[in-house]
């Protein structure tokens, strides 16, 4: 019997000390019993606020929230090369039981017996009253709401205790998706109001260590940068009860170490290993690899076209071309990613996002360019990159320099930490530097509204303006919105080939999200979010 | 005692705030900036710098200074944005993780070095000599990190026969209700031995590491005091009067070559400190040291001054009771304070 | 004084059973591995021991009286073995006894005292465990019965108040207390044997005499034997019955106390008689005699107290000391700033302790003058004051009629007056810089103030002042561990002289030498008076000392002058009854 | 028992060089020691002219591959030559060790003994400077300083030196405090010495064999502190090879199997952290003429 039988065997869940003194037969099948249905999680770091609407919430953040609160409709699931997908263009109800869309505007109704976790009902009035706080607590929840042109508290309109009627400021088609993202959760209005204060009417503070919520789950036990406890809420109501009944999310940040209890067992999923040790592990078959493309997202070379000696076409095609493609995609991302490079030279442009360029790596012709550029001998810059993912990024960035190297480019690299990583881009003085956006809303004029669009969001990282552009892309989001196919695919078309021919930013390759889990863990679930969802999980 | 005591903590006074100052300082150049990283991704210039007005960020340095003492003064050190938790709540749950970490360690190698020294220094020249400085010098020559990942590797990896490196728990146990914090001392009073053991079989490895870095130290202290104290005098005269090895070696050399090791104890324990970062990060020990780095590396003010003002404290009170320990082992400190 | 009695007389009266000698040491040879080779410290040696006989061990350093000493207990360090002879004690063959018998035999039947007792006892265990620990180990005592013991054996060695001297510490208790700490521990299990080391060595004259009369006194009432090893012979001859006499590891002479002292026989032993100090002697009687006909190097200068007389009349005052005085916190006592924070006054002289009180002397332009007390009587803070190395609290110090008390110490550095006076230290290995070879340390003051700036013109006055003080040429490149003694006696004077200033203070200059290493440099000192016409201010312990190289003598007690005078004067008739006292307690060879 | 003393006696440098070849040979830990030292220094001066392969140069083809005739110490994830890596590192891991022990014994030491020598507030003040760095824990002082003023080999040779002052303080102080009233201290202020000078002339070199034994410990201390800093991503900037970085990326390797990616710089680490303590008893012996019998 070895170490960790005996650990096991010998332990005393909380579930079987809440059954008193339980006689050691019945103790150790307890046990047993509780392990199964038992998940425990391993990654590198945890949520800093479980609250979606909270100021500065981390992307783990996101998982918390979409596990433990409900949004009114969700996306329904479909099958993509045999992963569970879920469905851009199909919805379904959550909260609600019916939905009724009109010209300007759409009607929910919602479901009589759904409850939030502390037994109160959810009424129209929660529903508008979280909506309200999503479009006014400003940062980046209000962003994403006025994504889908959801901007005033005055659109949202309670009908009746248990129907909510939400009116159109423009015809916008990502309107009803986005209601299904994350931010337009449903809050336990009752239970907060109680504990907001006049300094902080929407109750961030206490949203923020508290779910109020009517998910599938609540957190019990949140120590922050160590380990977050969520126990199943038996009347869940927004779909199937659950199989998990308690979930164990650990911070493990030593990537070896993770990969070290997944190989014996200790852990049950992981997601952010290594892509060597996900090649590896699905090699050896002792787990359940799943890699899955970022939907609508991309990894790229960014380079800043206000100031010299970026602002010169000629400067970025030759970065373009002195690339090494193939060596980043074996070394770097050891085949686990979608290129997006090396498209034959007839290849038409597809109405989709994204899609790879014809660049390929070309030193002789990358010199030619610089040359012409007028920088015979080269130039001298910085090579930045986020320490957070430096996992990927510092291969990268090595085998970049290198290459640039040869055609006179000297390069410096630059390691940025996580935190100060978006405010570096925030600032838009990085010369040269690689990142990767994905938008949750799959849509390619998504994708370009937030990078390519003159609005100069921070996502349009490399400060790029051009009129031409932004034609192309308010054309694609009207035509989309009043359904004209034609002229929508004409507006797409012509955003990524002038993309692709002025290049502000070279695209390398679409990255997958990568999960591995152990032989008995089942349902997973492919989200636009990329976290897990665990209600869809089974063990043993 | 007294006088010592006073006199010891009228020298703390000026370190303390200067420990406050210098904290200041170095959170207020590191590169991050607060309040775009509050603003969040989708931020626009004039929302960061609306949130800047609110922390309070915008107001001179002096300004902001008195603000953080006055706040300080009334032991509220701000939130951390990384966590979002008071600090003062996070440092009192993590203090006594790494606490009991690096006593442990401490512990650990005092129970090493110290008969290992003694033994080098009686058998001066022996192969015990010769192997006490390869062993020691070998242990202090790896960085921590790797020691503790070859460790994890074997001891876990290879032949399981060390717990998951998981924390301070094992994933099923619950943690006994805090005493004093430290999971070994309050299992034992909560009388759960289960807890205890298993507690226990997580501390070991980390401990091990920690206590395989600071054997240098100690075993070359231990060893050239008890070098010196044998040669001396008084060790001459106890032979001359024949009493046994033992009683010449321990009672009378021992107790005498403790002192020059027990003042270095401090300078030990701090340097531990430092270590214990690196070794909670490989075991995801939620210690104060792998928090502090988090804030750091994020340039997130609060933890990292909440955490340097800790450990100023646990310095100060380490160097007391150091001085005490003296006092007892040496009476000639006790009369001249 | 002993009686006159004959070695073998004295054995065979003594009332033990005729068992013959308790110690005796046969052809022994003890040999030190070092890193170059073996070295042989005793070669040869024999001695026998009676019972209740007292043994003089006399030599000089690194004469291996020491190392017989240890090898007879047994406690060599690791380096030492003994090559070959043996050593018989009470019957029992020590020299090849197992290191467990050793250890029995060790503090019961024989034990040993050493040189200096602070450090000979553990700091930080109470005296009265540290004795207990001896009683226990050889089940003289058990748990119940030892305190009560060891005070019985405190008194035995007369410490008052044994009671609450059973939990002092040795660092709370006063040098000769501490030597008699160290006895009692030596014979605690009443031992047949006593060996001292060098016991008095340390201590001040008056308290060794009470120390050397406390064991002289003990051991008799015993019947114990006793081996006392010095260098000095006036002690030897005034404790033991029978002196041995040894030089670089060999026996050269062994006789009854009284003979040996009338007629040496060994030209070592003599020439050892003639360098010891004592009272009616001149200088030059401390040397070697002559042999008849070989014409001395310089012309010997005559008796010291005609000198005086023949040089310049001393009548110009070189050195004028008014009413100085040094005042220290007393040690422990909190210093102001804290018993200010804290609100309590302690009464003044319960804070402040005077060094020096009050005194005034002064000394004459070519006249040297002694000054002369037993430890802790304020004449080296004197002598560092006048030296300006240290501030006085109050009084003044004129020299060559200018007040230099006034220059703060610090900056006496720079003053013109810093060359004109220059001292001789104590312990000549600690006063040379180990990092500087004996010509860069005679160099240093002239490089600093005499203006030369290195090169040949410093290289001839270096090599000038080198033969002026008889140091050989070829050792000036050596560093100061590579030179004897003397040698390094030598190098200080030189350094001291090179200036050629009026007046130099000689802190105890060969306290630290051996007896005929001292005879030679004493000599030294002398001729270079005589010839560069300089004035000294001797500070010493050793009346003996002092009264042949000065003109007159001042004798100080706890900060004060309690007598002044020519030295002839004070040695043979001293008015103040200390002086009196001080010279009694000196030992000296029967004259 | 005073030995003979030796005879001849070459002058000054001469003498130093036959006492140093005379250390060595008597005591072969402290020959081993200079043997090592030796190849150290070979390594950082002849490094990048004598390795099979450019350090720099990746060659995706040959990634992760095992120690093998080609590459003696394997390659790392980018398919660089180990080998080459760990000499070319040696260069820059004992600059790191080097200037940050000048600057420390030039900092540390000299205030030390500036306060062990004057006492009274110069003591008192450098005692609380000390005291303050001593009240941070080490290695996050070094994390603060390198993460504010961004991570260059400079800024990590001044962290590493700030931690190491309070060590350096503490040990020259005392050794000054010994020798403040020695006998040759009072002569050099007979002869005319300013207290400054006797400081630097007469202090200084006499605690110089001491302070050989903690520069020598301290410059293993200097290149593990490197290795912390890079195992947490605010080490040597990529690409430049340096032990502590490539143990820090090869830990990540050591579970997937990889294991000579951190092992090989790792013994490289500890052959000169052995090497530097060794070194100190062999310099002590050599600085300190006491045992220049």
């Amino acid at each position: 019997m070895n170490r960790r039988e005996f650990v096991k065997s010998a332990s005393v869940t909380a579930v079987a000390t809440g059954a008193g003194v339980a006689a050691p037969a019945v103790f150790s099948s307890a046990q047993a019993q509780a392990r199964n249905e038992t998940l425990l999680i391993v990654s590198e770091s945890g949520p800093n606020n479980l609250d979606i609407h909270g100021v500065g919430t981390n992307v783990p953040g996101y998982e918390a929230s979409w596990n433990t609160y409900d949004r009114l409709i969700t996306h329904e699931m479909t099958e993509k090369d045999g992963v569970r997908y879920y469905d851009r263009d199909k919805l379904k109800g959550e909260l609600a039981e019916d939905m009724n869309i009109g010209d300007m505007s759409v009607t929910f109704k919602l479901k009589k017996n759904a409850t939030f976790q502390d037994g109160s009902p959810v009424t129209a009035k929660d529903v508008k009253w979280s909506l309200d706080r999503a479009v006014s607590v400003g940062g980046f929840p209000t962003f994403q709401m006025k994504a889908g042109s959801l901007e005033k508290p005055e659109q949202f309109v309670v009908v009746d205790d248990h129907t909510v009627r939400i009116d159109f400021l423009r015809k916008d088609r990502l309107t009803i998706p986005d209601l299904a993202v994350i931010v337009p959760c449903v809050i336990n209005s009752g239970l907060v109001q109680k504990n907001a204060t006049e300094k902080d009417p929407w109750g961030l503070e206490y949203t923020k260590q508290n779910t109020a919520g009517s998910g599938a789950y609540r957190v019990t036990k949140w120590t922050p940068g160590t380990e977050v406890i969520f126990e199943r809420f038996e009347d869940w109501k927004g779909g199937p009860l659950p199989k998990i009944k308690r979930v164990i999310w650990r911070m493990v940040p030593s990537a070896g170490n993770r990969r070290a209890l997944l190989e014996r067992g200790d852990a049950d999923i992981s997601y952010d290993l290594p892509n060597k040790d996900f090649v590896e592990l699905k090699q050896a078959g002792k787990l359940n690899i799943t890699s899955v493309p970022y939907s609508n997202g991309v990894q790229y070379i960014g380079m800043n076209v206000k100031n010299p000696p970026f602002d010169n076409l000629k400067v970025r095609e030759a970065i373009a071309y002195a690339i090494p493609y193939q060596k980043i995609m074996d070394a770097a991302l050891f085949g686990l990613a979608k290129p997006m490079f090396g498209a034959p030279a007839d290849a038409q442009t597809k109405v989709a996002w994204p899609q790879p360029t014809k660049f390929v790596t070309d030193l002789a012709k990358a010199k030619q360019l610089l040359a012409e550029a007028g920088y015979p001998d080269g130039l001298e810059t910085t090579l930045s990159f986020d320490l957070g993912f430096a996992g990927v990024n510092e291969p990268l960035c090595v085998l970049l320099q290198e290459n640039l190297a040869q055609i006179g480019i000297k390069t410096t690299i630059n390691k940025i930490p996580g935190a100060n990583w978006r405010t570096e881009l925030t600032k838009k003085v990085l010369p040269l530097f690689t990142n990767v956006f994905s938008g949750w809303l799959d849509y390619p004029e998504y994708f370009f509204f937030w990078c390519y669009h003159g609005n100069n969001s921070i996502f349009n990282t490399m400060s790029y303006q051009s009129a031409a552009m932004d034609a192309f892309i308010d054309g694609a989001r009207a035509a989309a919105a009043n359904g004209d196919k034609a002229a929508y695919d004409a507006g797409v078309k012509g955003m990524v080939d002038l993309a692709f021919a002025d290049v502000p930013r070279i695209p390398l390759y679409q990255p997958y999200v990568n999960v591995a889990m152990q032989k008995n863990i089942t349902g997973y679930e492919y989200w636009f979010h990329r976290r897990l969802d665990y209600r869809a999980f089974q063990k043993g | 005692m007294l006088k010592l005591i006073g006199s010891r903590l009228a020298t703390a006074v000026p370190s303390l705030i200067g420990v406050v100052i210098v904290t200041f300082m170095l959170t207020r150049v590191l590169p991050g900036d607060t309040a775009a990283y509050f603003a969040g991704p989708a931020a626009t210039a004039e929302s960061i710098a609306e949130i800047r007005t609110k922390l309070g960020l915008d107001k001179p340095l002096p300004a902001q200074f008195v603000d953080y003492v006055s706040a300080l003064a009334k032991g509220d050190l701000g939130s951390s944005l990384s966590t979002g938790q008071p600090v003062a709540a996070e440092i009192s749950a993590r203090l006594p993780a790494s606490a009991e970490l690096t006593l442990a360690g401490l512990i650990l190698a005092l129970a090493i070095a110290v008969p290992f020294g003694i033994m080098a220094a009686v058998k001066q020249g022996s192969w015990v000599d010769h192997a006490c400085r390869l062993i020691t010098t070998a242990g202090v020559s790896l960085p921590v990190f790797f020691t503790g990942l070859l460790l994890v590797y074997v001891f876990y990896f290879k032949l399981g026969w060390a717990p998951a490196p998981l924390g301070r728990l094992d994933v099923f146990f619950s943690a006994p209700e805090t005493v004093t914090g430290f999971y070994l001392i309050d299992s034992l009073i909560a009388r759960d031995f289960e807890t205890f053991r298993a507690a226990l079989a997580q501390l070991a490895v980390p401990a091990i590491t920690l206590a395989i870095f600071a054997l240098a130290p100690i075993a070359r202290m231990t060893r050239a005091s008890m070098l010196s104290v044998l040669s001396s005098e008084f060790v001459r005269t106890a032979r001359a009067a024949g009493l046994t090895d033992t009683t010449v070696i321990i009672t009378y050399a021992f107790r005498n070559a403790m002192l020059p090791v027990v003042t270095t104890l401090g300078m030990v324990f701090s340097f531990l400190l430092g270590a214990n970062v690196l070794v909670e990060k490989v075991f995801a020990w939620p210690g104060i040291g792998s928090y502090a780095v988090e804030a750091l590396i994020t340039s997130d003010y609060a933890p990292v001054q909440g955490f340097v003002l800790a450990m100023a404290i646990l310095y100060v009170v380490l160097n007391l009771l150091i001085d005490i320990a003296y006092g007892i082992i040496d009476p000639r400190a006790r009369s001249e304070a | 004084m002993h009686g006159v009695v004959d070695v073998k007389d004295h054995a065979a009266k003594s009332s033990e059973t005729p068992s013959g000698p308790l110690l005796e040491v046969r052809d022994l040879t003890v040999e030190f591995a070092t890193r170059r080779g073996t070295v042989t410290a005793v070669s040869e040696v024999n001695l026998t021991l009676a019972k209740g006989e007292t043994l003089g061990i006399v030599g000089e350093s690194g004469s291996g009286k020491s190392v017989t000493s240890y090898t007879v207990m047994r406690i060599l360090d690791r380096a030492g073995r003994i090559a070959e002879g043996s050593i018989t004690f009470s019957g029992m063959d020590v020299a090849h006894a197992p290191e467990s018998a050793m250890r029995d035999l060790r503090g019961r039947e024989m034990s040993m005292i050493f040189q200096n007792p602070r450090a000979a006892l553990n700091p930080i265990r109470t005296v009265g465990a540290q004795i207990g620990d001896v009683l226990l180990q050889h089940v003289q005592a058990d748990a119940r019965t030892v305190k009560e013991k060891v005070i019985d054996i405190l008194k035995q060695v007369r410490i008052a108040r044994p009671e609450d001297r059973y939990h002092a510490y040795p660092f709370e208790l006063s040098g000769g207390m501490c030597q008699r700490i160290v006895i009692a521990l030596a014979l605690a299990c009443r031992p047949q044997l006593m060996i001292a080391d060098e016991p008095t060595t340390g201590l001040d004259v008056t308290t060794q005499k009470a120390v050397m009369d406390l064991v002289t006194e003990l051991t008799r009432e015993r019947g114990m034997s006793t081996i006392l090893i010095t260098h000095d012979l006036g002690l030897a001859a005034a404790y033991c019955d029978t002196v041995m006499v040894m030089e670089k590891g060999k026996v050269v002479e062994t006789a009854p106390a009284e003979r040996i002292f009338r007629d040496p026989q060994h030209p070592y032993t003599r020439k050892l008689m003639r360098a010891t100090p004592r009272p009616g002697i001149t200088l030059r009687d401390l040397l070697p005699e002559e042999p008849a006909g070989s014409p001395a190097q310089n012309p010997p200068p005559q008796a010291r107290t005609s000198a005086q007389a023949a040089g310049a009349p001393a009548t110009k005052v070189l050195l004028q000391v008014e009413n100085l005085v040094k005042e220290y916190p007393r040690q422990g006592a909190p210093s102001a700033f804290l018993s200010g924070l804290l609100g309590k006054k302690a009464p003044p002289e319960e804070r402040i302790f005077r060094a020096v009180d009050d005194i005034s002397f002064a000394v004459l332009k070519g006249e040297s003058v002694g000054l002369v007390g037993e430890s802790g009587c304020g004449k080296s803070t004197t002598s560092t004051m006048v030296m300006r190395l240290i501030d006085p609290t109050a009084g003044r110090i004129s020299f060559a009629g200018e007040d230099i008390s006034a220059v703060p110490a610090k900056d006496f550095a720079h003053h013109p007056m810093r060359r004109r006076i220059q001292m001789v230290f104590q312990d000549p290995t600690e006063s040379l810089n180990p990092r500087y070879t004996a010509e860069r340390a005679i160099a240093d003051p002239l490089l600093r103030m005499g203006g030369m700036s290195g090169g040949a013109k410093l290289r001839a006055r270096v090599a000038e002042l080198a033969e002026m003080v008889g140091l050989p040429q070829n050792l000036l490149e050596r560093f100061p561990h590579q030179l004897s003694g003397g040698q390094k006696a030598r190098v200080g004077i030189a350094r001291a002289i090179a200036l050629d200033p009026d007046l130099v203070i000689l802190d105890e200059p060969t306290a630290a030498l051996d007896v005929s290493v001292q005879a030679v440099v004493l000599n030294l000192l002398e001729e270079l008076k005589q010839r560069l016409g300089m004035s000294y201010l001797f500070v010493s312990h050793d009346l003996h000392v002092v009264g042949l190289l000065c003109d007159r003598v001042i004798v100080m007690r706890q900060g004060r002058i309690v007598e002044e005078g020519r030295s002839q004067q004070v040695l043979d008739a001293p008015r103040d009854a200390y002086t009196r006292e001080l010279i009694a307690a000196i030992p000296h060879p029967p004259v | 028992m005073t030995l003979a003393t030796a005879d001849t006696h070459p002058r000054g440098l001469a003498a130093t060089l036959a006492h140093a070849r005379y250390v060595i040979s008597d005591n072969p830990v402290t020959g081993i020691a200079f043997g090592m030292f030796l190849v150290l220094v070979v390594c950082a001066l002849l490094g990048p002219f004598i390795v099979p392969y450019d350090p720099l140069a990746s060659d995706t083809a040959a990634a992760l591959q095992a120690p093998s005739a080609a590459h003696w110490f394997g390659t790392d994830n980018l398919g660089r030559d180990i080998f080459s890596r760990v000499i070319v590192a040696t260069r820059l891991d004992m600059a790191i060790a080097v200037f940050s022990v000048a600057l420390v014994f030039a900092a540390g030491g000299i205030a030390g003994i500036a306060s062990g020598f004057f006492g009274g507030w110069t003591d008192r003040i450098i005692g609380r400077i000390s005291d303050t760095i001593m009240a941070f824990p080490l290695f996050v002082l070094a994390m603060g300083i390198v993460a504010a003023l961004g991570n260059t080999v400079t800024n990590i040779v001044i962290a590493t030196a700030i931690i190491n002052f309070p060590l350096y303080v503490r040990v020259a102080r005392s050794e000054a405090a010994i020798r403040r009233q020695a006998g040759f201290v009072q002569a050099a202020r007979l002869t005319g010495n300013s207290e400054w000078r006797i400081l630097l002339t007469t202090i200084l070199p006499n605690i110089m064999p001491i302070m050989m034994v903690q520069m020598s410990l301290t410059m293993g201390y200097a290149i593990l502190n490197a290795a912390g800093l890079s195992f947490i991503g605010l080490g040597v900037r990529p690409p430049t090879p340096e032990w502590g970085i490539m143990v820090a990326e090869g830990a990540a390797y050591i579970v997937s199997g990889e294991w000579w990616i951190a092992l090989f710089p790792g013994l490289a680490l500890m052959f000169a952290v052995f090497c530097f303590n060794l070194l100190g008893d062999g310099l002590r012996d050599i600085v300190d003429p006491q045992r220049r019998t």
